[in-house]
């Protein structure tokens, strides 16, 4: 066997006489990037996985260590590339926790603003595809996919007037943010969210009490409260399988604490738990949207002067870990400084990571339908998992 | 109102190691696909004939306009560049209105739009892809990653440029490019299609001089 | 089949319902206007703060603004950006500039820190190409792309007074 | 039986519709194959051990409980046709016919061979 | 000769009225989704659109894998496209306007349709892909599944017009459609309908090319021309159950001026261009369900439930019949 | 479980300083061979069970240092965790301990080099099986070439 | 046209189904030759039915038909099972009274 | 020639080669797909002898559902790679020679038979008079029918079930 993954495979349980080894991924319609899953089949019953990850590996802990602290923000985005804005935040927030920078209130404002509408545009991205995935690309699920993307057009709309970015902004930056608001942002901003805040009842009537969903998702993955703990998956997931933990609540950081929202919890732990926690979440973001939106208050933007070059921003020696609740959950930077402007060392804590590792432990049993289920509601991306 | 700037050389291309083996790559890439030997030998003769070339150029032009105007592209996306495919494809872009229908499987695509960073463990597989594809068939590279490695072409694990692993025929700027800039490429791309040769050859790169 | 223990009849009802639900939506949505943007003969109208392809600009004199400094050099993160300062009597100029736009990632780093807001960014990314060597933008193609398109709002000094600090913060930082 | 020879035509005419195009696809197509073009379409990567492998018994058990409905159907034709004319006493004869078969599928549905392991 | 001509203007009738079918569902789907769909080749709105996609498939390289069985690859897009235009030849547009109204019309359509199995089959085991193959007996399944429940509907206007013939069930329903008989009517067409869905393989029913899981399904490994024939294949046989359903239940050409053939086939081809819609309008609103439980619902629920139907329908005919026993 | 009460567990058990910021306690230097002992206590005793991540620092001359953060979610006490590998980089793994270490040491194996003892499957898993060499260790350059691609 | 070619050509089909039978070594195969015998007597019943002009006949037939569906069903069943127990369907292996 | 003798001798032919290569084929699979078109070929011939309906029952019941088994029967015993999908044959002489005596047999008892030449007019619509027949002469056997089919396929769902 030429393929050195494949031969893991035979040993895993290959050689049955009613087994099938069938590949999915990397291209594939529902990897959700370049994502392998090496399947053994009994029928259309899955009985062991072996995921292969690593095809969009690019060396971003080693380009952190390459790159200095004012640089690297424009490319952590590129980490969890469908929520840049909350990827760019955990390497600020740990390079001004060695700092002990202080961001001024009107930048953390901004921040959580921005952080809570990246949320709503990613979990679009996650209805979207994962009706897809389990809608097929020829039926209902495409049309929740476009609707969904249409949605997330006007979210991105919004990103693109503040930062002239539609994907990855590099909005962030040690001792604040980039860009101020532009004249009558916040309105608009009001004015997309309410427009959200109602289509997303359309996707709920459309998804919610619809049988042909509901047998789709119902007690499909179930992840258990234990396992979900000890592999380490984190946000929507974990809240899912009845974990009441959120980053944002339970370890604030960004004025998250001056915010009131709720933190939905699902105890069923299947598919289709994560999916109301994360329709309940996007209600949540467009809560605190509206919040910071109301108490945004005025004053500068950033603490630190303007970038001016390149080695601007040293931070002292030190290392710190610092976390933020991106929309996949805890994403985490383990940043160490040795004092030059660049760190010495960096550790992604990326979500995905922790979160597509569960799925060798729930796969196995189900049907082939529902892995790409079960791929779609754990909402992998692929920049953060391979990083 | 050019004002008096000290005449400087214009820097030249051939400087940037990059762009060498770019060139040299273009130069060794494979001959277009053509169509059968039969039908080629048979425009030939047809063209022979007088008037025989309006008849041959016909042909080739009903063929050429059909093969841009349906254009299906593979689905396939590498990394945040997909994302912005992704909403291209979408209602707000709708390239749907070029006759661009997605596929999932190779076989049945015309396109591949080379959307993020290929790595080194990706590479053999995308290279896989694009020679599961039936001829003729086109790439497009989006992105700087794809283009070049760009932000990450330092990197150990990632491969500088799409095009030292398959051809390409059009390159979109962009980190990521939006989606007009994308839809700007596959109207380029389109262009390009309508001068495919009957002898298969790519039309071949100019070197535009502002 | 019964889930929820609604019965088989229950169940039908629900389902009944729920295609009911579903077709409305999507015949609702056959109603309204498209989305749809007709690209190449409508475009959507830019943000001010569009960050597309970069390009150089003279400044109000009508030279070239550019000093350089190579300050842009430095901050690019993936180096696209190469420099070669000629010196001048009165101000110094780039002998040499150029752009590898096929790696840039658009950060707009550079604009912010060039001193004097020779680099900017246009509002557009319309240079897809066949051939890779023109996406190596030299000095005189950044001119001209400067007066071909719309630029957009960002200069690095627009960029740097938006970001600035208050007065107090400037001063404890520069301890 | 002289109805037929339409149908016949018909059918002769889709199989050259069919033949043809292929030809002429045939005639017109590049045709560059090398061996990683004709390599089995797997998501990009090798194929791992053949397609042809042995399936569950399941697919089986499907078949049969559909063989027996489509006797049941077959039946159902010229029952249809006469119902009219032949009444009640008909209708029970297949209803007793349904009553018999509808066993074999109780049977499959007891032992949930519907549920299609 | 007249039937040669007649044949030959059936085919392409076909052909094209299909063809331009996928254009009207892509554009269909398209507006449904906030978009416009084929638009810019050929204006207005794209209308050379399906012309354009059969010649490039046309010009299109054919891929044979290496490791397919060949003869079996080859021809099951012929096997796979014959029957579903052969159910075509028994369909009468307007009175006296089609090929051949055969006494058993409709139990030629069945068989017919019936052997779309073997051409899956082959599609699927020749291409020697674990999609494909995955895809082909996922498919055999469901449509052996699906294909009792859909006789058993289609038999419900047998039993009420009293003929196999298609032409007699149009005419049986002059004074009232099927569909408007009550309640049996309604449900007859919605189990009518559900069955379609099924048997065309569309969404919720569509596991057979279900992309998220297979792909393509069984035609994963077809390019060129003979993927255009089992496209063409696929919305063929949707056209002809569409068409089936307006025979059947709308009451085919029947409808204000049908007594001209013109007007008559136009009637029936807008009734059967709305099972088709209604069948496309249902599956873009729609996700899929899984294999198991696709197999479950026809089994278990719809299976019965058209037995039932059908039961009732000939109690009530066999009580009308006047033959009490 | 307070953080002050785990510093002093800490304290007691294994005779290790623990830094406390906030509820977020690091400990430094847990000796290689108590590693596994460590997490045990770690779960069992201060009800750690959320598995955050695991990784390595190359300290050049210094060594490998493994660095594991584990968490009580209901109490909100965090526990960063370092280890000194000797030059064989051989650590013990936690795979029996939590689940979710598997991916991760295989990660850390994957660019450090680090061998994870009674690891069920250490392969590599970002990198292709055949790499050479330890891509974040900090002998290794960024741009080292691999060919055929570059 | 005359009944014999129809008889003949049965005879033939029947022949071949024979064939079938004596040398497949595959049970599949086997019964894929009795397939083909069993079409062999449908044709004749069929052809006897058109030329006695009674539809008894192919009321028979229809029940040959279906229970020649049956036959099949339950011989490949029982092939199933074979194979489950002998891992093979090989007609030379399957002495099931050797045990 | 009539139109039947035209269709016969067109028909003959295909039914004959098919059948042939179904017990000839090496590629069991490939036997069953030739099955499938003698099984069409069959129901051909049942359309020359009038019988439209069972032509059609032909076509549905056999192509449509034997071969849907007899393909499932194959991939659900089968590993169907390389050798194991070949067939050999075994015995071909003796098989040959037995067939042929066989053959020889049965044609030489029909040409010594009394045969109609011609066939009488059909009577009317067959499909009708099938049914009719079907539920008042027949009824008993029909009954019948049902049981022993439904104890033939309840035996081959036993067999065929999955063991615990
Ligand atoms: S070019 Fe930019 S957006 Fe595209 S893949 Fe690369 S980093 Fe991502
Ligand atoms: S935008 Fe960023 S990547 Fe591009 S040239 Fe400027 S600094 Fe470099
Ligand atoms: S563009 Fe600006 S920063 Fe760059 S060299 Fe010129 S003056 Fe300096």
């Amino acid at each position: 066997m030429a393929d050195p993954e494949a031969r893991k495979v035979i040993e895993l349980g290959y050689g049955g006489n009613e087994r099938l080894v069938m590949n999915m991924g990397p291209q594939h319609p529902s990897a959700h990037g370049v994502f392998r899953m090496i399947l053994t089949l009994e029928g259309e019953t899955i009985a062991a996985l072996d995921s292969v990850i690593g095809y969009l590996h690019r060396c971003h802990e080693k380009l952190g260590e390459t790159l200095t602290y004012a640089q690297y923000p424009s490319i952590a985005s590129k980490t969890d590339y469908v929520a840049a804005m909350t990827s760019e935040l955990a390497y600020v927030l740990a390079a001004e926790k060695i700092g002990k920078i202080e961001v001024p209130k009107r930048a953390q404002y901004l921040r959580v603003l921005v952080a809570e509408l990246q949320r709503v545009a990613s979990h679009c991205l996650w209805l979207g595809t994962w009706c897809l995935d389990i809608g097929g690309a020829l039926g209902g699920g495409a049309t929740v996919f476009l609707y969904c993307f249409r949605e997330r057009e006007m979210v991105l709309d919004l990103f693109e007037s503040l930062t002239g970015a539609r994907l990855l902004y590099g909005f962030h930056q040690v001792g604040g943010v980039r860009y101020d608001l532009p004249e009558g942002w916040a309105q608009r901003c009001r004015d997309t969210v309410d427009r959200i805040d109602q289509r997303l009842d359309e996707y709920e009537s459309m998804l919610e009490s619809n049988t042909a969903f509901l047998i789709r998702s119902q007690r499909v993955g179930v992840i258990s409260r234990e396992l979900a703990q000890e592999v380490g998956i984190a946000g929507p997931l974990l809240r899912g399988s009845g974990v009441d933990f959120d980053i944002r609540r339970d370890d604030p950081y960004s004025s998250y604490a001056d915010f009131d929202f709720k933190i939905p919890v699902e105890e069923a732990g299947d598919c289709y738990a994560r999916y109301r926690v994360r329709m309940q979440e996007f209600r949540e973001s467009i809560k605190i949207v509206r919040q910071a939106l109301d108490g945004l208050p005025e004053g500068p933007i950033s603490s630190r002067p303007a970038l001016k070059s390149v080695g601007q921003v040293r931070i002292p020696k030190g290392e710190a870990y610092a976390r933020v609740e991106g929309p996949r959950g805890e994403v985490g930077c383990y940043l160490i400084a040795d004092g030059s402007p660049k760190p010495y060392r960096m550790k992604w804590r990326g979500a995905s990571f922790s979160n597509l590792s569960i799925l060798p432990h729930i796969v196995p049993g189900h049907k082939v339908a529902d892995v790409v289920a079960i791929m779609g509601s754990v909402d992998p991306v692929f920049g953060e998992v391979d990083r | 109102m050019k004002p008096p700037t000290p005449q400087i050389p214009a820097p030249v291309w051939s400087e940037f190691k990059d762009l060498q083996e770019w060139e040299k790559l273009h130069q060794e890439r494979p001959e277009g696909d053509k169509a059968s030997r039969i039908v080629e030998s048979l425009f030939d003769t047809i063209e022979n004939f007088p008037g025989g070339w309006l008849a041959v150029t016909s042909t080739e032009k009903l063929f050429n306009w059909a093969r841009k105007s349906s254009i299906w592209p593979v689905t396939f996306g590498l990394a945040c560049c997909a994302i912005e495919m992704m909403a291209t494809f979408a209602s707000r872009f709708d390239v749907e209105r070029f006759g661009m229908v997605t596929w999932a499987s190779p076989r049945h695509s015309d396109l591949m739009i080379v959307s993020g960073t290929v790595t080194i463990k990706m590479a053999p597989m995308l290279q896989r892809i694009y020679d599961q594809m039936p001829d003729p068939k086109w790439v497009i590279s989006m992105g700087s990653c794809a283009n070049s490695g760009g932000p990450f072409r330092y990197g150990y694990h990632v491969v500088k440029g799409v095009d030292r692993v398959v051809p390409v025929d059009v390159y979109v700027p962009g980190c990521p490019p939006t989606p007009e800039s994308l839809m700007f490429g596959i109207l380029k791309l389109q262009e390009q299609i309508a001068q495919f040769q009957k002898t298969g050859k790519r039309a071949e790169p100019s070197l535009k001089t502002d | 089949m019964s889930r929820n223990g609604t019965g088989f009849w229950g169940e039908t009802w629900q389902t009944a319902r729920a295609v009911a639900a579903a077709m409305t939506i999507t015949l609702k949505n056959l109603f309204r206007k498209p989305v749809t943007v007709h690209y190449p003969d409508v475009v959507r109208p830019y943000p001010d703060r569009l960050r597309g392809i970069l390009a150089l600009i003279y400044d109000e004199t009508g030279e070239e603004a550019c000093i350089g400094c190579r300050l842009c050099e430095y901050v690019c993160p993936p180096q696209v950006i190469k420099v070669e300062m000629l010196k001048g009597e009165k101000r110094n100029y780039a002998k040499t500039f150029t752009l590898e736009l096929y790696a840039c990632e658009f950060c707009e780093l550079c604009v912010q820190v060039c001193p004097t807001d020779a680099i900017i960014m246009l509002k557009t990314f319309d240079l897809a190409t066949s051939d890779r060597r023109e996406m190596l933008l030299d000095k005189d193609r950044l001119h001209a792309l400067g007066k071909q398109f719309e630029n957009s709002w960002a200069t690095g000094t627009k960029l740097r007074e938006m970001q600035a600090p208050p007065k107090t913060a400037k001063a404890e930082a520069k301890e | 039986m002289s109805d037929y020879v339409p149908v016949l035509i018909y059918a002769a005419f889709i199989l050259a519709f069919a033949v043809t195009s292929l030809g002429v696809a045939a005639l017109l197509r590049p045709s560059r194959s090398y061996d990683a073009k004709l390599l089995n379409y797997e998501c990009g990567s090798e194929p791992i051990g053949a397609a042809w492998v042995q399936f569950p018994v399941g697919f089986y058990l499907v078949a049969l409980v559909f063989l027996l409905f489509d006797v049941l159907a077959v039946f159902l034709f010229p029952w249809a046709l006469t119902l009219r004319d032949l009444g009640l006493a008909a209708f029970w004869a297949m209803a007793l016919f349904l009553f018999i078969l509808s066993l074999g599928w109780l049977y499959a549905y007891r032992e949930g061979m519907l549920d299609w392991k | 000769m007249r039937d040669v001509l007649a044949a030959f203007i059936l085919l392409n009738a076909v052909v094209l009225i299909v063809t331009y079918l996928t254009y009207v569902e892509r554009k269909f789907a398209a507006r449904m989704q906030s978009r416009i769909g084929p638009y810019r080749v050929g204006r207005p709105h794209g209308w050379l659109q399906p012309i354009a996609d059969a010649i490039k498939l046309v010009i299109k390289e054919d891929i044979i894998p290496a490791l397919a069985d060949r003869p079996v690859y080859n021809l099951a897009p012929i096997v796979f496209l014959i029957p579903s235009l052969l159910i075509f030849a028994t369909i009468p547009f307007a009175p006296g306007l089609g090929l051949a109204d055969l006494n058993i019309g409709l139990l030629f359509f069945l068989a017919v349709s019936s052997l779309e199995i073997v051409g899956l089959f082959m599609g699927g085991w020749g291409s020697n892909n674990k999609y494909a193959l995955l895809s082909a007996m996922r498919g055999v399944n469901q449509i052996i599944s699906y294909e009792v429940p859909f006789v058993l509907t289609a038999l419900i206007p047998v039993l009420l017009a009293g003929s196999l013939q298609l032409s007699a069930i149009v005419e049986a329903q002059r004074g009232l459609w099927f569909v408007a008989y009550p309640v049996l009517g309604q449900l007859a067409f919605i189990a009518f309908v559900i069955a379609t869905i099924a048997s065309e393989n569309r969404v919720p029913f569509d596991i057979l090319e279900a992309e998220s899981e297979l792909v393509a399904g069984f035609r994963v490994e077809y390019s060129g021309m003979k993927f255009a024939l089992i496209q063409l294949a696929e919305y063929t046989h949707m056209f002809g159950v569409s068409c089936l359903g307006a025979l059947l239940f709308l009451g085919g050409w029947l409808g204000p001026g049908s007594a001209h053939p013109v007007v008559g086939a136009a009637w029936f081809l807008l009734k059967a261009l709305f099972i088709f819609l209604l069948v496309t309008w249902v599956r873009w609103s729609f996700v899929r369900i899984r294999v198991d439980q696709i197999l479950g619902l026809s089994w278990k629920v719809l299976l019965p439930a058209t037995l039932i139907l059908l039961m009732a329908t000939g109690f009530w005919v066999a009580l009308r019949s006047g033959h009490v026993a | 479980m307070t953080p002050d009460r785990a510093i002093s567990l800490v304290q007691e058990r294994f005779g290790l300083q623990a830094a406390g910021e906030g509820r977020y306690l690091t400990v430094e230097g847990v000796p290689v061979e108590r590693w596994q002992e460590f997490f045990r206590f770690a779960k069992e005793t201060l009800g750690c069970r959320f598995f955050s991540f695991l990784t390595a620092v190359d300290w050049k001359e210094q060594g490998l240092e493994v660095v594991c953060r584990v968490e009580n979610l209901e109490d909100g006490v965090g526990m960063l965790a370092k280890a000194r590998l000797a030059p064989d980089a051989r650590c013990p793994s936690l795979t029996g301990l939590y689940r979710g270490a598997d991916w991760m040491e295989r990660e850390c194996y994957d660019m450090f080099g680090v061998r994870f003892e009674g690891h069920p499957d250490l392969r590599r898993i970002l990198l292709s099986q055949d790499w050479e060499g330890y891509p974040l260790r900090k002998d290794y350059a960024v741009d080292t070439p691999h060919p055929p691609y570059r | 046209m005359g009944l014999q070619p129809y008889l003949i050509l049965a005879a033939c089909l029947f022949a071949i189904g024979l064939f079938g039978v004596l040398t497949r070594r595959n049970a599949i195969g086997i019964l894929l030759g009795i397939e083909l015998m069993l079409n062999a007597v449908n044709i004749n019943l069929v052809a006897f039915a058109r030329y006695a002009a009674d539809p008894a006949g192919l009321i028979f037939t229809l029940f040959t038909i279906s229970i020649t569906v049956a036959e099949v069903a339950l011989g490949l069943a029982i092939v199933i099972l074979i194979f489950r127990v002998r891992l093979t369907v090989e007609a030379d292996h399957l002495d099931l009274l050797k045990g | 020639m009539t139109l039947e003798a035209a269709g016969f001798w067109g028909l003959a032919p295909v039914l004959l080669a098919s059948s042939l290569a179904v017990v000839l084929s090496k590629n069991l699979f490939h036997s069953v797909l030739y099955l499938a078109l003698a099984l069409v070929a069959t129901a051909g011939v049942f359309l020359l002898l009038q019988a439209e309906f069972l032509a059609a029952v032909q076509v549905l019941l056999y192509a449509g559902g034997v071969i849907t088994i007899v393909v499932f029967a194959i991939v659900v015993t089968e590993r169907l790679v390389g050798e194991r999908l070949a067939q050999t044959n075994r015995g071909v002489i003796n098989g040959g020679l037995i067939s042929l005596a066989v053959l020889i047999w049965i044609v030489v008892f029909i040409a010594g038979a009394q045969l109609p030449r011609t066939a009488p007019p059909p009577p009317g619509d067959l499909t009708q008079a099938i049914g009719r027949d079907l539920l008042t002469r027949f009824v008993l056997p029909f009954e019948l029918l049902a049981v022993l089919f439904l104890a033939g396929l309840l035996g081959a769902l036993f067999f065929a079930r999955k063991e615990e």
